[in-house]
């Protein structure tokens, strides 16, 4: 028994950024506006993807350096130019980071756009969550036989975090900084959206988007926009996924990311953007404590069979909060603008 | 050459076609008449494998009783499901995506049991004890025994299931639940009876194919979740409410897998690799374009409605 | 105000409303009767945008609103009502009043993050729907959530609701269905006082035809789809081919 | 209800964690953290890879207490599902709470390239058994892959055997990942360096339902190459895998009549439990290169020992755990449970080790560097695989018996 706190903390809190990222922008898009999106993993690789073509080719560009082909028989040598280039230059790196960031949101962003104008058509709304869920495997096979994006099913190694410079642990706390700044932002975004005008409107939406369409609200636009900032949000935790990992691959990215996702959700409480942080936090809390007990358990002489049950674990505990509590920990409150507030001290001073 | 890689793989439509029919009307039945998108469809699937390989080892390996065993245990699974899962969501009216989620994550608890036994009694990638035979043969292609029984078992087993629901009082139940469910509950249908014995059915027509898909492959705890998105596209071809339209969905999903891809190879070079894409991006294109499927080709034909 | 010649609508090759032509002027309130099938409700979704027209032509204060979407008809001045209240049940009686609002600011993902862009018109929203609340005698009530209320605060909800969008026009289909005799009266003379006070105009589907009377300008009636007449009321309840389909006589 | 549940359970983690385990006052323990999948479709090779790595402990502590020596191993593992992400987390979970500096595994190349970037940061040692990806060979990273040599070595191995075999063309079906790919890619430039002729390729998806529409085409594929000379299939694919394929390749009419190679992982007795399968292979002449050198003396105890501990012989690659993880342990005993020094200290260590195979020696990238197959075909009874010859990657000799 020799647990490192400290590592295991900074481990299970970046974690837990990363994937609060992607439960923020699931609860925005389906507990607040009702919109099925079961293609947390598309939006999400969106993000890993853009961050392999950018390390490859706009790192070298913007260190001034020679492009060397990130695949086969040059890989080493850009590997290695990588490493110098994030290592000794530490301005390139965060330059190459943030453009990352940005370049990421958008097409993630503009993705979703397009897909929520594409759903217009379906016939029902959980067609939604079909095609959005085929879709991540569409562009996930595509990427994987495709060599020119990130070396096909080779992957991208060696997209170190815009910190690694730094080395050792203090290189760990700041990226963990990093990644819970940029959700604390996502949170506060999320949070305020929720209280104003806008929140209100998507609410409605979420109700009954036929009659907020009979008073005078743009639907479709409103869903683009929510896909928008949503899909925007998914991607900026990918780029953060993949740089954490530093190594993008397709295998990452499948179905089982998104039903992750989806039991933070259900589980933190739909529609509550603190709900969806401690869903977030209670999987990234479990995952390490289950992995924990099943390192301990077998060192203690059990077999390996604790791997399996996890997982059962996991799907128990999601099947329970669903029957007994599907409001989830934290219930969406009754969220109004301050509107209320004032009218409810001018109203009770008459 | 071209001619017999034509037929060659023609002949394999019509196989995993068969099969993915089989699987996919399970998908049918549970979408229309219980108004579930079953991912865990995939896991009674494995689970009829299972019983299939477990059966060929110590039991028998005449196909009749393999198949046989299969359909019990995994209508037994499904039957099990129903109640303790997916029957209290229905009772306190869970959204479609909760039942979509409570459905993976029934799929995920018996597909890590299946783990869980496979590593205890060593049963990973384990072939089912039934040799292969060559019970025709032309200049140009070949018929194994288990086209032989995969081809007919289904034909018949689809027969009898449009017997069933055409014919029968059970059949016209699960009709009228399938096209409206508050009347036929007012109307004195025993819902929850109907209920259990459509799912006893679909457990019955996944253990099928799942023990005939494990004759033809071989048996591991994954081998239903990576032919599900597959079937649901075969579902999704026959409008998720029609049988013969899954049907036919089922053919065309297996024709494009394999007539379809052969020739993009053969003809383009297109590489194997992006086969797995095939199902989803026909997914895709019906529901943007054509929700409703096949189910217009069978209009006059008694579909199960939605 | 509103024109409809020859509107007609099929639903799976079945027609539901059959050459329609009617007018409805400036500060009229028009009524809408007919048997149950009929087509009047049919009619009211093809007007309000929700049920695309198979054919004929729809204008709305000289605009072609044939082809427009719902939210595009509302915002030109032209609201509804439901027959069922169809509130946001989840939400409390001041933010279903605030919603219908045109061009808040607030609603715009980009500026909603930040209150000081929106405060000060959500304020005078607030106060206005207060307004409109008050008027309808709910204004206590704004805090409720909506599924709290009874029918027919339902009902009047669903109407003031309408009004915070401003129209010139409204289309209510049944208001007063399942509410208590005097408070139908209430409504209809809310109604009456809207198109008093802020010269509204409405086109009314209703079944309490003795009520309906008392308010209304000029009647058209439906039967399977088809206009049948087109009269003041008085000259309606005299019409023999309306007293057969209707009255059963 | 579920709360009360799920504080229980929460509960119940909380006093497993909190549970210490036993051990002597007086022995100095190291941690030796293997990191392998045990879910997902790569599970049965986690599996039998840890049972490799414990039995190596297991002979390696009664060594140590034999002796007297105050050091002793143990095994702490940890599931990688297959996955990147699951890798890293993996390996975090094992360093951060155990304290082990030292990871056997895990198991794919794209597995110990997402645990990589936590490895070189934080001091840890990868230790991998089994990945031979090209993508891995990195210089100067802390990943070592001992004992299993680059495909590059497999990919001469094979295009010997063919050229010797008199194979004119090639008809190649490989699995779509960077052991496929680049395992094909090397021994079509090696096929026809040799003087080969044409090679073919058909790649198909991970992880496939079923391979008989890829049959179909490698099928084709084999009928066209026939023509301009004598042609043989290459499977570079999985076990699972190939099961799928033999399932159809067997009553094909194209397929049955020629001669047929494939990667060291078909070399199982899992491939011949079926009798149909088993007289294919034996029909088509079936020949594979495999760890099981005679020649080397480790061999046999190991299957022996491994036999009698867990019921079953070892599965591909088990040996490769096995003497990775010796290789680990005795590092650590010459360097301390010091993820720094370890990486220091293991080529020099790998250099002097022979292990169940053949003897370690690493190249810069920190790779196994010389590569001593065996090759082998199906036994006449089709109930096993026999040896049949050997071939020395550093020399390039290839020597046949029969």
């Amino acid at each position: 028994m020799n647990i490192d706190y400290v590592a295991t903390t900074i481990a299970v809190l970046t974690f837990f950024g990363i994937w609060s990222l992607m439960a923020i922008s699931l609860n925005i898009e389906y507990g607040v506006a009702g919109i099925p999106n079961f293609g947390k993993a598309l939006f999400v690789s969106i993000g890993a993807y853009t961050t392999g073509v950018t390390y490859t080719r706009l790192l070298p560009i913007l260190a001034g350096r020679d492009f060397i082909h990130p695949c086969g028989s040059t890989l080493a040598d850009a590997i290695q130019l990588r490493s110098d280039i994030i290592r000794t230059m530490p301005v390139v790196a965060f330059v190459n980071f943030g453009i990352t960031l940005v370049i990421a949101a958008v097409i993630s962003g503009i993705i979703g756009f397009a897909f929520s104008y594409l759903v217009l058509r379906l016939k029902e709304e959980w067609f939604l969550a079909l095609v959005l869920l085929v879709g991540g495997e569409i562009v996930r096979i595509f990427v994987r036989g495709y060599q020119p994006l990130i070396c096909a099913n080779n992957g991208i190694s060696a997209v170190s975090q815009p910190f690694a410079f730094m080395g050792g642990r203090s290189a760990s706390i700041a990226f963990l900084m990093l990644v819970l700044l940029i959700a604390f932002i996502a949170y506060v975004y999320s949070e305020r959206l929720i209280r104003s005008p806008y929140g209100r409107l998507l609410k409605a939406i979420r109700e009954n988007e036929d009659i907020a369409r009979t008073l005078g609200k743009d639907v479709a636009k409103t869903k683009a926009q929510v896909m928008f900032i949503g899909s925007m949000i998914a991607a900026i935790s990918g780029v953060l996924f993949a740089v954490n990992l530093g190594f993008v691959n397709t295998n990452d990215y499948v179905v089982t990311l998104t039903l992750d996702v989806w039991v933070m959700v259900v589980l933190g409480g739909l529609g509550n953007p603190k709900g969806a942080l401690l869903g977030a936090f209670v999987i990234a809390v479990l995952d390490r404590l289950t992995a924990i007990a099943a390192i301990q358990m077998n060192m203690a002489g059990f077999n390996l069979e604790f791997n399996f049950v996890r997982f059962i674990l996991f799907a128990v505990i999601l099947l329970l909060m669903m029957r007994y509590r599907p409001q989830g920990i934290l219930p969406e409150p009754n969220y109004t603008t301050e509107a209320h507030d004032n009218l409810t001290a001018r109203t009770t001073g008459d | 050459m071209f001619e017999r890689i034509l037929i060659d793989s023609l002949i394999r439509s019509m196989q995993v076609g068969s099969l993915y029919a089989l699987m996919a009307l399970g998908i049918t039945l549970t979408m229309s008449v219980l108004k579930l998108p079953n991912f865990a469809h995939a896991e009674f699937v494995t689970v009829g494998a299972y019983t299939a390989l477990i059966v060929s080892r110590n039991v028998s390996t005449n196909p009749i009783i393999i198949l046989g065993l299969s359909a019990i245990v995994a209508s037994v699974v499904a039957l099990v499901s129903h109640i303790t899962v997916f029957r209290p969501f229905e009772k306190q009216k869970s959204s479609i995506y909760i039942m979509l989620l409570a459905s993976f994550a029934v799929g995920l608890i018996i597909r890590y049991v299946l783990f869980l036994t496979a590593d205890t009694f060593d049963l990973f990638d384990q072939r089912i004890q039934v040799p292969l035979e060559i019970w025709y043969r032309t200049d140009n292609f070949i018929l194994s025994n288990v086209f032989f029984w995969v081809v007919p078992t289904s034909i018949v087993l689809v027969i009898a299931l449009s017997l069933l629901l055409n014919a029968t009082p059970l059949g016209r139940e699960m009709r009228a639940l399938a096209d409206n469910f508050d009347l036929a509950r007012v109307i004195g249908i025993p819902v929850e009876r109907v209920k259990w014995l459509t799912w006893l059915l679909v457990g019955a027509l996944a253990g099928i194919s799942g023990a005939l898909w494990g004759i033809q492959t071989s048996v591991s705890p994954l081998m239903g979740w990576v032919v599900i998105l597959s079937v649901f596209a075969a579902a999704i071809l026959g409008g998720l409410s029609s049988f013969p339209g899954t049907i036919l969905g089922a053919y065309v999903v297996a024709f494009s897998e394999n007539t379809i891809m052969q020739v993009l190879n053969f003809q383009f070079g297109l590489s194997f690799s992006f086969k797995p894409a095939i199902p989803f991006i026909i997914i895709v294109i019906v529901l943007l374009i054509r929700p409703e499927g096949f189910t217009q080709f069978f209009k006059s034909n008694r579909s199960l409605k939605r | 105000m509103l024109e409809l010649s020859k509107v007609s609508k099929d639903f799976d090759g079945l027609r539901a409303v059959s050459n329609v032509s009617l007018s409805v002027k400036q500060g009229e309130i028009v009524g809408l009767i007919g048997p149950n099938g009929s087509g009047k409700s049919t009619l009211l979704n093809v007007i309000s945008g929700r049920f695309p027209v198979t054919a004929g032509r729809i204008t709305f204060q000289e605009h072609d609103i044939t082809p427009l979407s719902p939210d595009r008809i509302f915002h030109l001045g032209l609201g509804r009502g439901f027959q069922d209240p169809s509130l946001f049940y989840q939400m409390t009686v001041l933010d279903n009043t605030i919603l219908p609002a045109k061009a808040q600011k607030g609603e715009n993902p980009l500026f909603a993050p930040f209150k000081r862009f929106w405060r000060q018109e959500e304020h005078q929203l607030a106060e206005r729907a207060y307004e409109i609340l008050t008027q309808i005698d709910m204004g206590r009530l704004f805090g409720q959530l909506a599924s709290e209320l009874s029918g027919g605060q339902m009902k009047l909800l669903d109407i003031a609701r309408s009004q915070m969008g401003n129209p010139q026009m409204l289309l209510l289909d049944e208001p007063t269905a399942g509410v208590a005799p005097p408070l139908a009266q209430s409504i209809f003379e809310h109604i009456a006082n809207l198109r008093q006070n802020e010269n509204m105009t409405f086109l009314i589907i209703e079944h309490r035809l003795d009520m309906l009377f008392n308010f209304v300008d000029r009647v058209y009636v439906m039967h399977m789809g088809e206009l049948l007449a087109h009269d003041t009321p008085d000259e309606i309840l005299e019409n023999a081919e309306v007293r057969e389909v209707y009255f059963g006589d | 209800m579920a709360k009360r549940l799920s504080l229980l359970i929460s509960l119940l983690l909380l006093i497993m964690i909190a549970l210490p385990v036993q051990g002597q006052d007086d022995v100095e323990t190291y941690v030796l953290g293997v990191a392998q999948p045990f879910t997902g479709p790569l599970g049965s090779f986690g599996t039998d890879f840890t049972r490799g790595i414990e039995l190596a402990v297991m002979q390696m502590n009664a060594e140590l207490e034999a002796s007297g020596v105050n050091i002793r191993f143990e095994v702490a593992s940890a599931d990688t599902e297959g996955t990147p992400d699951g890798a890293a987390r993996a390996v975090q979970t094992i360093v951060q709470t155990t304290g082990a500096e030292v990871i056997v595994g895990p198991l794919t190349t794209s597995e110990v390239l997402g645990a990589k970037q936590f490895a070189d940061e934080n001091g840890v040692v990868i230790v991998a058994p089994a990945s031979s990806g090209i993508p891995g060979a990195i210089p100067g990273d802390n990943i070592f892959r001992v004992m299993y040599p680059p495909d590059n070595f497999a990919a001469l191995a094979f295009a010997e055997i063919a050229r010797s075999r008199g194979y004119e063309n090639i008809a190649i079906l490989h699995v779509d990942d960077p052991f496929g790919n680049g395992l094909a890619e090397r021994f079509t430039i090696d096929f026809q360096a040799a003087g080969g002729g044409e090679v073919t390729t058909i790649a198909y998806s991970p992880e496939p339902p079923d391979l008989s529409g890829e049959a179909t085409a490698l099928s084709a594929d084999v009928a066209q190459l026939s023509g301009s000379g004598n042609t043989a299939v290459f499977c570079i694919c999985f076990l699972a895998d190939a099961q799928k394929l033999l399932q159809v390749a067997q009553i094909d009419p194209i397929l049955t009549t020629v001669e047929w190679m494939g990667v060291e992982n078909l070399v199982s007795p899992d491939l011949l439990a079926d009798a149909g399968h088993a007289q294919f292979l034996q029909s088509v002449n079936f020949i594979s290169v495999s760890f099981t050198d005679t020649a080397t003396p480790l061999t046999s105890p190991f299957i022996e020992s491994f036999t009698a501990e867990y019921g079953d012989p070892p599965g591909p690659f088990t040996n490769y755990a096995f003497d990775a993880a010796n290789i680990a342990m005795l590092t650590m005993l010459a360097a301390g449970n010091d993820g720094d020094a370890v990486t220091g200290m293991l080529p020099f260590v790998a250099n002097h080790y022979i292990g169940t195979s053949v003897q370690a020696y690493l190249d810069d990238n920190g790779d196994q560097a010389i590569a001593f197959y065996g090759i082998f075909r199906v036994a006449d009874d089709a109930s096993s695989f026999i040896e049949i010859g050997t071939y020395n990657g550093s020399t390039g000799l290839l020597e046949m018996n029969e």
